[in-house]
Formats: structure tokens, C-alpha cells, sequence
């Protein structure tokens, strides 16, 4: 039998096999498919601190290889996800990370504290990358100094696992790593979406309501797999890696490239049960490699 | 909570029931769930390099013996296209079932079901499995010509059929509104159900409103999970942005801001 | 008839069909497969100041929807042209530009100025944004100075049109155009490959000899696409757009992006014939759409 | 310059060999342009969600009044897969004729050719189209087993046929290096021709050189456009880096850096 355990800082994964934030509900909608204690863990819906409409109509826009999206970060806020989802969800023998949104500063922290509040939310995902709202902390993202500030204050409301999830829409991701490595980051996650646009030809207007979206699914891979390996280069905490993984061979090889953990996103929405699949062909890939231990894979890239 | 499923299927039939409508049948080598009108199905279209999403589809017969389920297919676009040219004995890909269903009328009902283009499929799935005297149940059809209506003539066992064409080559001329099923006034309906262009479901839901009659529509959008993860494909509601893929597909008039 | 002239500065193109550097050889390749003054012209592979032999086996790797490259501007160098590619080609009735690649300021200007003497070669797209060679300039075109400074100095040497090829490598590529524009560009060029790896997973190795290449084809249209659109809302010169081009709808919503003219690259790998179709497509286009000039497509998103 | 052409081509046939090998022929409906052995094609395969360029392949036989061309196609990866899936009257799209041939011997020349794996095709092409008596043409084809080797009899008429297998199960046993119609010295050859795995390539290389005999290869490797103009497929030469798809794909061992 080979281990699949990793951890990152005070997370234990019983597998490096989750869920992208934003493509797995709150993890119990995944639950009408497969038992979730199977998977690593779920990055939860991205949260604001008060309930949120989202974009308009339409949100979504098929891309050649990928898809668009715009919606804007919809979600009932955090007291709300405490009172009615948290207790439905909270005894999933997986880890539940919840994904972290603010447009300002305060709006980052005060989030945070209700967070910490929560047992069995045990890391956040805290992101500054989203670019289809400003609540989504864009600004902060694609900038070393914003990417610090945030990180910095938050790390001081927050003892538990703390994850920057990185914009790709930048010149240096790993100097972004880099920062907010500085700033006590346990983890730095990346790729979030990069900033796309679709026009119909035929009447000539934008496909989404917001004219640009975020681009996510196998199109973005090779340049995913490039940031996380330019930035687990550059960084000494655990990289978890994103972007257009389609199956086991494309989360391994993230994981060669650098990552400790993989996130299963667009993916999900072609495959519901994909994730349970790829930990199964994982295994059967360390077998065939003769890999006892799955943190052998990762940085395994041979040169 | 409702168990979903992700799972192959082998294609049993594939007839165009006109130009540009195809019924596909698909059977499963195992018991299907419980299937209710309204749902839908999330298919993953093979080998075209262009398309990436699945494509939802109203759920128009259930055989719980056979474990088939069959859909109405009209191309659209190109992902359409490529699902009307499947073959006997391929296989495909259904991630279901998908939605919430219409609400069941109750036995002593009149109901009146109105479908336009592709949006037959659920109406008349539901006028099968309502579980009503065919005298209690009047379904109207709207097309733009005789070509553009399938042949449902069938369904006379569950229903009262009728039909309207914009040009009059088929039934009533006219709009499914400018019928006179429709215009000689919807009180005597207990409950009211719809589905087909978003211009016909709006005309209908006015009028439906305004005379105060229980009426529930089946909305169609851009989806790319089709279970609520995404969120995507939503409504404006009362409520807030819903979902159509899990608060609906089926909505009461009520709650649209219609 | 529809009209679908547009002009560049001083570069008049017949239509506004043309082929991107480094996928139309020197255009005599393409000559093979169809007569040259067809197209609006030809921008030509990535000219060096002296011979270049490039990166080493394997340069290129498929990927979802696209390619990895890593040719590293291989060429003979710009004397070679001048005698031997040259003469062949010259009289070709079509816009020939020529894509001029350094290292060094110095050789930007000493390419430019030898580029200068020929008559048939109008224009220069000059490329401060090949990812994949210190000699592609990427590390001036990722920065607002250093892409200013190599504009200035070249634009001292050179009177016909002065296009400048952007890096999509950045956080705010209109920054950049801005910038390019204030030093006198005639236009901009916009997108070069987007850095990107790939991995076998079986062999845990790169799939290209440099490890990171040049991510190009319909996977990063999106992208493109949002990246013309903003340089074209944020500068007066003309855009040249591509990235991704398959078909003439795409180069349709280039245009109506806000691209005058668009360049086919990778996909002319898959039919060297497609730009003659493209330009076919879109007078049918414009007869449907009832637009006499093509002009009058270019930035007509309606919002 | 020569003219290349992108043309659609109706699949006429697509046979099995053995496990691995299929020949495909395909048909134009106009007349083909002159195509030599070594030449090859470079084909788009359809329908797959994960292809994105076309595959090179070499042209094994063409009938210039059928107009139509084959190729042996082996199962290699992804995309060898799906084009061996296709069906006859199905289209497919060709860039042709590309790349360089192999220098046609001289009437009195003694020739050898040597084929392993795919590489058999353009060797069967040379063999037939160099217009030389059959006792002139040694053809040496290797493979792992009897079973990895194609049945070529009929093309005895045009020369002798050799077989070499790594277990001894047709021919004589061993790599086509240790066949003794290799071993017993190349001198008697005045031209020798060589494709299939690089290794097997190289190891004739070496003696073809050591004894100082004519050589020409054909290579393979990665391409993306197959008509010179991406700079992917290059070989390290005596002259520098060379395109294997315009400069080649056939190449005089004396300007290869092996
Ligand atoms: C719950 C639900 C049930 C459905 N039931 C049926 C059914 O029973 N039979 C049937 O034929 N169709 C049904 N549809 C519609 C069907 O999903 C679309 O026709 C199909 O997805 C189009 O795919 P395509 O690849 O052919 O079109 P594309 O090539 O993707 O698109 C063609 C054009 O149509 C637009 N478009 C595509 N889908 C939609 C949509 N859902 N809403 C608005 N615009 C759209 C696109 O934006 C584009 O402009 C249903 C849709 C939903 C959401
Ligand atoms: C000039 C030329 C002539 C050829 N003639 C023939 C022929 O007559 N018959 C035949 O069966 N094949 C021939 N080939 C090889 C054929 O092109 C490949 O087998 C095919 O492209 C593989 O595609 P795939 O999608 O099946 O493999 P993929 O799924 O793309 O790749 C599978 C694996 O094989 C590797 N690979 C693929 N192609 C090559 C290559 N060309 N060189 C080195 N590694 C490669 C890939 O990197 C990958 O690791 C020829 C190639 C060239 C360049
Ligand atoms: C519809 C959709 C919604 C998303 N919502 C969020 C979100 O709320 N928070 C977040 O950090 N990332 C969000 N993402 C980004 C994904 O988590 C992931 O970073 C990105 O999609 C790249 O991975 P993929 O290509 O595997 O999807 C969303 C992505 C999609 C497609
Ligand atoms: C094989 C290859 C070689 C290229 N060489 C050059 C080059 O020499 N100079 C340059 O400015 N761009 C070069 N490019 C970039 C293209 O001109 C173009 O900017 C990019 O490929 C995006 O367009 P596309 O997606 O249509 O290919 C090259 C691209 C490819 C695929
Ligand atoms: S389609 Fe994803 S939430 Fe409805
Ligand atoms: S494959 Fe493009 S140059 Fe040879």
C-alpha cells in the first residue's frame, strides 16, 4: 500500500487530491455523488463577510479547451454559511477549507475572526486573486506590496493553516510568493483564473455580462504548471497546485513540478467523480513507479 | 440531499423526428434512480474538439424496466449538431438526474401544459406521469409551421392535443397565447405548466398571473456544472440569484421577477 | 464590393489578413501553398543581428487547444537575409514586415538600422517579448522603462513604421503600451506566447529541451483577446492583434476588439491555407452584416 | 519551390497488418502531383478532443491513376490510435507532398535497404519505384517477433526480401545489424538506405560510414507545421540545424552529427 498523506503546516490530507474553491459548492453538493471523506479535502465556495448577488446574467462563456467565468463571487456571506451550511458539513472526515474574500483589509480580518471561531475549519484559503470582482482582492494579488499587507494582517487574527491563493494575471508570480512567504503564509496555492474576454462574432457584444472573466480548465495548464514550478523554486513553504487538471496524469504532473496538494476545478463540472478517480489511478501510478511515498513525487521533476 | 450519478450509456435509438429535432434513446445496464418530469440530464458530447462543457437535456420518457430514458434533441449549435449524429451502440455519457421536477398535480386537477419547440420533451413526460383522466389534461403545442411540429399524436391517451402555427398550416394560427384553448381563459385550470422560448414562457406567465392561476415554467440557460456547484446559470428570483440547475429548472411564476 | 483596406501608419495592407512571426517562415514557404499577394502580408520569422542556431531537440510539445515552442529564434542572422532571402521575396505584392529581435539596445538599433536600407520592407514589428531566448528581449518588454528605452533608441534610427510586438507575460499589458506609445510607436502588436511548461508524467522529465516555452494556439484566444481589447481602449495607435486565430470569427472579435489588423499564427501549422479562407469568409461576413468597410469593424463591440 | 497542396481525401481502406500496423489509402478526387519515396504527409486527425497538430506520416504506396495514396500507420500514442479508427468513405485531411526523397539510385547500383517498424514504408517505396532489377535490391526488415513484422511477399518481385526478429521467429534471429546480409560487408552495396528507430538508424550509420558506403536516412521527430516554417524538427547537423521536414526527412549520414 502506498501513502498518500501530506501536510501542509497544521493540515493533515489523507490524500493530495482536493477541490478547487468555487468549482465544489460547499462540498456537500459533491456529496450526491461521492462519499467526501474519499477526497483530500474541499476549498469551500469563496466567502465574503455579507451576502453577495454576484455578476449578471451570463456568467459563463465555453472557451476553446476551457471556459469563462463571471460570477462574482455570489454567496449567502459568512454568518450565514456558519448557521446553515458549517453544521451540515462539519463532520466530513476530510479537510474543509474555506476560501476567504475581501475588498478591503478590515473586510479580510473580520472574515477571518468568524472563521477562527469554527472547529473543524482548521485553514483558509485566503484570496486575493479573484478578477471578476473587487471584493475578490485583485488589487491585492497582482501586487508584492498589497499581497504583503493583507497576508501580514491577517496572519495576526489567524493561528491556524493560512493559504494565499495566488493571481496569475502578474509578471513574477514567485516574487508574490515570495511576499507573502515574508509575511508568515503557510502555503501559497496558485493558479486562481486569468483574466479573459468572448465576443459572438455574429452580434457583436461580449459573451459575459462583465465583458471580462476569468479563464479556467485544461487551455490554462501549461502556464499553471510553469508558476507552480517557478515558485515551489522560489519558495520553502508547501506550493498547492492549480489549473486545468483533467485527469491523474495532469495532477501528478503538478505535483512533479512542485506541488504538495492538488485542486480538481473545472474539471469537477465534466466529471463529478473525477476526483475519486485520479486517487485512484495516483496509486496506481506509484505502484507502477515504484513510489512508497507520495511527497517522493512531489519536485520529483527529473533534469 | 438526492443521490446523483455519473454514468455511461449505450445509444438504442437515434430518429430525427423532423429537420432539425432528433429523439435519442439511451439505456443504462443498471436500475435507474426514480426520474421525475421537469429533470434533466448533463451529456458529455464525444469527439469534437471544439467543445468542452456538457449539454443539459430535458428528460422526455423513463422505461424503469428497460433502465432507458430518452430526450428530444433539437440542434442548436454545434454541440447539438454532433449529439443528433451519434450512432446506435456508441456510448455516451449522462450525468444525472439533474433538477427539480414540476409539481405534481393532485387527482381531481384540470391542467393545462404548453410546450414550444424543444420544451415538449417535459410536457409531455409530465402529461404521461401526472397520473390524470386524459379529459383533465389539455396540452398545446406551438410551433412556427406543420414541419416544425413532431408527431405526439400518441400522447392522445394521456391528453386533449392541440396545436398552434404561426402560419396557420397546422391548428390554430397563431401564438400558443393567441390560441383559443389559451384565450378563452386559464381559471378553469387548477394548474398551468410551460415550457419553450423564454417569450412565449413570459407571454404565458402575464397572463397566468394576472388571472391568478398556479402556473409553473421550465427555464433554460448557459450551464456548466448542471448541479449547483458553479453557479452560473442563475435566475433573478424573489429569493435572490437561484440557481436553475438545482432551484430549477422548474419555477412558480411567483418567485420569477418576471 | 466591400473595402477591406486599412492602413498602419504608413503601411497600406490590402486586407487585413496577415501571418505572425515565426509561423510563415519568410513567406516563401507559404508561397508553396498559395500566391503571396492574396494576404494583407507577412511578418516574418524572428530576425537577429547575427546567426542564431537555437535551442536544442525537442522545441515543441502539444498541449490542450495549443503548443508549446522553444525555438529560441533560430536564423541565419540579418546579412543572410539581406543576400539570400531577401531578393527572393521582395517583389512579393504584399506588406513584408520584418521581426527584429536583440539583446541589447545596441542590437536593436544595429538590426534596424541594416533593415533601414531595404526598400520593399516598410515596416519593423519589433520584439521585445519572445519568451524563450535572452535575445527576444522579453526582459524589456515585461517592464514599462525598459520597454520605453529600447522604443526611444530604435525610433531615433527608423522613419517607416515602428510596430512594437508586447509580452502578454505582465500584470497590465496597456501599461506597457502606453508606454511604447509615448516613444513614438506607430503601433502595437499584441500577443507574443504566454510562458508555459509541460511534463511527461511518465518519464518525469520536461517535455521541452528549456523546460518553460511559449504557449500559443486558440487556448489563450481568451486571453488575447482581453488583452487587445484593453490596449485598444487605452492607446490612440493602431493594434495588430492575434493569439489563438482558428477561424475568420475569431479574427472577427479581434477586430471588433479593437484590432485593425490580425496576424494567423499556429493555426497556419494546421492549414496553410487558412488565412486565403479567412479572407473569404469575412467579405461574406461583412455582405451579411451590411458593413462596406472593414475599418468600421475594428473596436465595434457593442456593450 | 515545389507546390504543396491541403486537400481533403476519402478514406478507401483501413486494414489491420497485425496488431499495430494498419494500412490506410486514401483517394483524391483530382490528380496528385508527383510523390516520391521518402516523401511524406502530414494528416489532420478528427474528432479528437485531444489533438491539436497533425501527424507526419510517410507515404508508403501511391496510384497515380487510382489517385490515391497509403501509408502504414503504427499505434503509437493518442493520435495514431484515433486515425486508425477511421472509416472507409470517412474524409481526411492531407498537407502534401512533403519533405525531401531519398536519392534514386543508378541504373546499375546495388542497392540495400533496411526497414524497422514504421519505417518499412518508405523502404517498400524506394524498393518498387527505384526501377532496378530485383537482384540488384536487398531489403532487410527488422523486427521483435514474427508476429511485429507486416506480410510484404508480394513485393518480391521487386526485391529480395530479408527478415531479422530479436526472438528468431522469421529470419535470422537478431537486430538487422547482426543479419548476415548485413554483416557479411556493406562494401558490395553501392547505395544503402535506412529508416526506422533512431538506434537501429545509428548503428547502420556507423558501419555504413566505417566501410565508407553511400547512406541515406530518413528521420522522424517532433513536428508542428511539416512545411519548414516552425523550426521544431530540427537535426543538429554538419551545416547547422536543419529542418527534418523541408531539409529532410532523408539525410546523407555524412551530414548528420552521428
Ligand atoms: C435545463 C435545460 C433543459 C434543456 N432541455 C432541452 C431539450 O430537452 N431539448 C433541447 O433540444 N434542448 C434543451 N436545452 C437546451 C440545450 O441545452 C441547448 O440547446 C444546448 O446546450 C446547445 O448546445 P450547442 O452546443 O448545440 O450550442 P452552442 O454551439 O453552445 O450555442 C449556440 C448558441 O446558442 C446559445 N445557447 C446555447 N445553449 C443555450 C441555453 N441553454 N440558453 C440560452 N442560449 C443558449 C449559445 O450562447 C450560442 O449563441 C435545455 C437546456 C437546459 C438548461
Ligand atoms: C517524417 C515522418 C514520417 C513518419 N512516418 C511514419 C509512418 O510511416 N508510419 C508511422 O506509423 N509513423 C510515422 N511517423 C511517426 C508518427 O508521426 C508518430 O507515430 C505520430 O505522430 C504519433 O502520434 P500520436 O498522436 O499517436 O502520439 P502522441 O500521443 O502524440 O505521442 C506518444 C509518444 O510518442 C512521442 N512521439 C510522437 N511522435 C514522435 C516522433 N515523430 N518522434 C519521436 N517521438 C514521438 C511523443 O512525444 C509521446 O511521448 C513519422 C514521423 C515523421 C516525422
Ligand atoms: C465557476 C468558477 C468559480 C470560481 N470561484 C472561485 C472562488 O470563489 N474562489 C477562488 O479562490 N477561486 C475560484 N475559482 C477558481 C478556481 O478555484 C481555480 O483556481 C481555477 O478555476 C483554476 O483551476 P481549474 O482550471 O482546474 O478550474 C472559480 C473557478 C470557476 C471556474
Ligand atoms: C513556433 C513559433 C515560433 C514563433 N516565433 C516568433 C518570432 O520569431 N518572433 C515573434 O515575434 N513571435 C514569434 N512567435 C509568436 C507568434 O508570432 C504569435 O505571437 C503567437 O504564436 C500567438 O499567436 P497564435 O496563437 O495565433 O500562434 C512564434 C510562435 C510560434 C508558435
Ligand atoms: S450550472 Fe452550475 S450551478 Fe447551475
Ligand atoms: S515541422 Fe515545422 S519546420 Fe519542420
Amino acid at each position: 500500500m502506498v501513502d498518500l498523506k501530506v501536510k501542509i503546516h497544521d493540515l493533515e490530507f489523507k490524500n493530495p487530491i482536493t477541490l478547487a474553491s468555487g468549482t465544489c459548492g460547499f462540498a456537500r453538493e459533491m456529496a450526491d455523488f461521492f462519499d467526501p471523506s474519499i477526497v483530500g479535502g474541499f476549498f469551500l465556495k469563496g466567502s465574503t463577510l455579507k451576502n453577495r448577488d454576484g455578476n449578471a446574467y451570463p456568467r459563463m462563456a465555453e472557451t476553446p479547451a476551457g471556459m469563462l467565468n463571471a460570477v462574482g463571487l455570489q454567496n449567502k456571506g459568512i454568518d450565514y454559511f456558519i448557521e446553515n451550511i458549517y453544521p451540515e458539513i462539519k463532520d466530513y472526515d476530510t479537510q474543509l477549507i474555506i476560501n476567504v474574500n475581501g475588498s478591503t483589509v478590515e473586510d479580510y480580518i473580520a472574515l477571518t475572526e468568524r472563521v477562527n471561531e469554527l472547529d473543524k475549519i482548521r485553514g483558509i484559503e485566503l484570496n486575493i486573486s479573484c478578477p471578476n470582482v473587487k471584493e475578490g482582492g485583485m488589487a491585492f494579488g497582482v501586487s508584492c506590496p498589497g499581497a504583503e499587507m493583507v497576508t501580514r494582517e491577517v496572519r495576526k487574527v489567524y493561528d491556524k493553516t493560512l493559504i494565499v491563493k495566488l493571481s496569475p494575471n502578474v509578471t513574477d508570480i514567485s516574487e508574490i510568493a515570495k511576499a507573502v512567504e515574508r509575511q508568515g503564509a503557510d502555503a501559497v496555492s496558485l493558479v486562481n483564473t486569468f483574466l479573459g474576454m468572448a465576443i459572438d462574432a455574429e452580434t457583436r457584444k461580449p459573451k459575459l455580462s462583465t465583458i471580462t472573466g476569468g479563464l479556467s480548465g485544461p487551455a490554462i495548464k501549461p502556464i499553471a504548471l510553469r508558476m507552480v514550478w517557478q515558485v515551489a523554486n522560489a519558495v520553502k513553504i508547501p506550493v498547492i497546485g492549480m489549473g486545468g487538471i483533467m485527469n491523474a496524469a495532469d495532477a501528478i504532473e503538478f505535483m512533479l513540478a512542485g506541488a504538495s496538494v492538488v485542486q480538481i476545478g473545472t474539471a469537477v463540472f465534466k466529471d463529478p467523480l473525477l476526483a475519486v478517480q485520479i486517487i485512484k489511478e495516483l496509486e496506481e501510478y506509484m505502484d507502477r513507479h515504484n513510489i512508497q511515498n507520495v511527497n517522493d513525487l512531489v519536485g520529483g521533476l527529473q533534469m | 440531499m438526492t443521490k446523483k450519478f455519473v454514468a455511461n450509456f449505450v445509444v438504442v435509438e437515434n430518429k430525427p423526428l423532423n429537420a432539425t429535432n432528433f429523439l435519442i434513446k439511451v439505456k443504462s445496464d443498471s436500475t435507474l434512480p426514480p426520474i421525475f418530469p421537469g429533470q434533466f440530464v448533463n451529456v458529455e458530447i464525444n469527439d469534437s474538439k471544439e467543445i468542452f462543457l456538457r449539454r443539459p437535456f430535458s428528460i422526455f420518457e423513463v422505461d424503469q424496466k428497460e433502465n432507458t430514458l430518452s430526450m428530444i434533441v433539437k440542434i442548436l449549435g454545434r454541440g447539438s449538431k454532433k449529439l443528433t449524429e451519434i450512432e446506435p451502440g456508441n456510448q455516451v455519457s449522462l450525468v444525472y438526474p439533474l433538477g427539480k421536477s414540476f409539481t405534481y398535480p393532485s387527482s381531481t386537477d384540470k391542467v393545462l401544459l404548453i410546450g414550444g419547440g424543444s420544451g415538449v420533451a417535459p410536457m409531455l413526460f409530465l402529461a404521461k406521469e401526472a397520473g390524470l383522466d386524459k379529459t383533465q389534461v389539455d396540452v398545446l403545442l406551438g410551433a412556427r409551421t406543420k414541419e416544425d411540429h413532431i408527431d405526439v399524436e400518441h400522447y392522445s391517451k394521456y391528453a386533449q392535443l392541440h396545436y398552434a402555427t404561426e402560419d396557420g398550416s397546422k391548428g390554430e394560427k397563431g401564438f400558443v397565447t393567441q390560441h383559443s384553448v389559451f384565450t378563452s381563459g386559464l381559471r378553469k385550470y387548477d394548474k398551468i405548466y410551460a415550457c419553450g422560448p423564454d417569450g412565449m414562457m413570459r407571454a404565458i406567465a402575464k397572463v397566468a398571473k394576472a388571472e391568478d392561476v398556479f402556473c409553473e415554467v421550465s427555464l433554460e440557460n448557459l450551464m456548466a456544472c448542471g448541479f449547483g456547484v458553479c453557479l452560473c446559470c442563475i435566475e433573478p428570483t424573489q429569493k435572490g440569484n437561484l440557481c436553475v440547475c438545482t432551484d430549477g429548472p422548474v419555477f412558480n411564476i411567483k418567485d420569477l421577477k418576471w
